[in-house]
């Protein structure tokens, strides 16, 4: 009935269903003896994946790491009060968001798009969930440090890699994920384009001076 | 902070006019509980949201009267009010009067910059709100998807793991510029106080002394550093040879902890 | 290529894989919600122990409770040993160190540097870490290797490039350059002089007696 997998394969399968976190092709690769982790790996897992398709379990990639899980739409018969993931507080939430669709972004970044200083509680219980990681400074004056979110974080919400954040095209494309001072200049500069009688009237203005 | 068991619900529903906070029955009356928003943007974009349109199109200036109106309602009921929704609101206020005078080319930026400005940085906090809402609507592990119950584990292949913290690695970086630094031995002349003089200003300060006061306490304030090191020093010694005269008693609590001095009761 | 399964058997092979211990049928039963686990659930898990035959994972029975596996002659891939974690010595710090903030440095800039001779393990152990590695050689007669850090040595110290390694200045403020005597006597003087004691603190309250 089942075509016979060859033992490459087999190994692959069973090494990522036994691992207790999700991992890399290349992790993958250090353990079956593959000498091409990219090559061999890889067609081994979308082997692999495509048997369960369809079935109680899925191979999915997360993050450019592999790992089992059961399928989404059986989540109603699985779902039991203790594996209830803790919930965040909206500040948790709204800083998750903003480090997740901006990264990497410093802290003062993250004050300046919800308006309010963050309690340094926030970012902390992100770190401590391991969604959200420091990514070194940025190289501007007080080198402040920058966070970027984690391959665990993707793993969590099911996203293959950041391209994936739900919208995250559009909030680009309508320039939601500029700073205000760019988006304001820009603004300003079209209009002035676009308004030929007060580029006029200000060139005049200059002149006059 | 909203109570966080109603918070999902409340996120996804984009916490929009209707929500918690508008019980009355009148759409205006806005129940007045600052508690409820985490700053003045956060309001600002809800009562925005209650003009019902894309917030490319909302009236700043509409908006601004609500906020100031909100903000007079607070102050009526004698609610505190913190410092920064005082702030936002002096700041609306000089925007609204921006708005309303006829432009003044000397101001700048423009009360229309601000305007811009403003609505600019509510679009991008409602943005985020969405967006964050849609991530928790994912399907998440442990909620929607399981990971497997009980893996075997996979034990690592290294054969030998190496470890060394990066303060080792500093701390060592140091130690060799130390070891090769060329070095120059001098001997400093050092001020400090003697026994002597430690043991008159022990004897006298402690006569007068009822509590179990710190050895710390007897030291001369004016020392600093080094010399106030070997005021301390000699001010031990001078406490050990009034106690075995028998003027005065020690007491610590154990090793290390803060020593205590007592002028003995006749 | 799979035959379509149908949900029920779907959520009996997603309840055994997520559950955390090996389960009955009647357990079973109850999570996917059968009357008759017995009849229901034993086929499907028959169905399911026949498609995973042969692949990477079984589905076995235990004394009448089900649970999922790696297969059996994988199991070698799964326990491979390991020798207990190592601290790097003294002299593999010193090296590593010099070869950080100096590289690309020969054997013989190192030594000097260092002030001592380096035995060739010591640069081999960081080689073998994954630390250090050759990086061609030094134009100069004799043509000596140099070598150079990896980046697993900026990921291991949670470094995003060299840069972010102190400089001398900042070692030197952190007390690291100091010859040991003036920097046990400065750690000293500086317990004394941050220990400013109030005067409540001073006398010990209430228990004058």
């Amino acid at each position: 009935m089942n075509p016979a997998p060859d033992d490459f394969v087999r190994a692959v399968e069973a090494a990522v269903f036994a691992a207790d976190a999700p991992m890399t092709a290349a992790e993958i690769g250090s353990y079956v003896g593959s000498d091409d982790a990219d090559k061999d790996v890889k067609s081994a897992l979308t082997a692999i994946a495509e048997r369960h398709a369809g079935h109680g379990i899925e191979l999915v990639e997360r993050g450019g790491r592999w790992h089992f899980q059961t399928a989404a739409d059986l989540a109603h018969m699985l779902r039991r009060e203790r594996d209830a993931p803790r919930k965040l507080t909206r500040a948790g939430l709204e800083v998750l968001a903003i480090v997740a669709y901006h990264e990497p972004v410093s802290r003062a970044e993250i004050e300046s798009i919800r308006g309010v200083q963050t309690a340094k509680g926030t970012l902390d219980v992100l770190m401590e969930a391991g969604w959200v990681r420091p990514a070194g400074r940025r190289d501007v004056p007080g080198r402040p440090i920058i966070y970027r979110t984690t391959a665990d974080f993707l793993t969590h919400f099911g996203l293959e890699s950041r391209k994936d954040l739900p919208g995250i095209d559009d909030l680009r494309a309508a320039g939601l994920l500029d700073p205000v001072d760019d988006a304001v200049e820009r603004a300003l500069e079209d209009a002035i384009e676009s308004d030929e009688l007060t580029r006029a009237e200000l060139v005049k203005d200059g002149e006059s001076e | 902070m909203t109570g966080q068991g109603a918070f999902d619900a409340d996120f996804a529903a984009g916490r929009d006019a209707d929500g918690p906070q508008a019980g009355a029955a009148s759409d205006d009356v806005f129940t007045v509980e600052l508690d409820n928003w985490e700053g003045p943007l956060d309001l600002l974009l809800t009562l925005s949201r209650r003009q019902k349109v894309d917030l490319k199109q909302i009236s700043i200036l509409e908006l601004v009267e609500q906020y100031l109106a909100y903000i007079a309602d607070a102050a009526d009921m004698k609610l505190e009010i913190a410092a920064d929704y005082l702030v936002m609101a002096a700041w609306l206020a000089y925007l609204k009067s921006g708005l309303l005078l006829p432009g003044d080319p000397d101001i700048d930026p423009s009360a229309e910059e601000l305007a811009l400005r403003l609505q600019m940085r509510l679009q991008r906090l409602n943005a985020m709100r969405e967006a964050a809402a849609r991530l928790m609507a994912r399907d998440r592990i442990g909620r929607d998807v399981f990971r497997r119950g009980t893996p075997e584990g996979l034990r690592t292949v290294r054969t030998r793991q190496w470890h060394a913290s990066l303060y080792d690695l500093l701390a060592s970086y140091g130690r060799v510029q130390a070891r090769t630094a060329p070095v120059t031995h001098m001997v400093a002349n050092r001020e400090v106080m003697t026994l002597e003089a430690a043991l008159q200003r022990v004897t006298q300060l402690v006569g007068s002394t009822l509590d179990w006061t710190r050895i710390e306490a007897f030291l001369p304030d004016a020392y600093r550093g080094a010399l106030r090191k070997s005021a301390l020093a000699s001010s031990f010694l001078a406490a050990l040879e009034l106690a075995r005269q028998g003027r005065l008693t020690l007491r610590q609590d154990g090793a290390f902890a803060p020593l205590y001095l007592r002028g003995s009761s006749a």
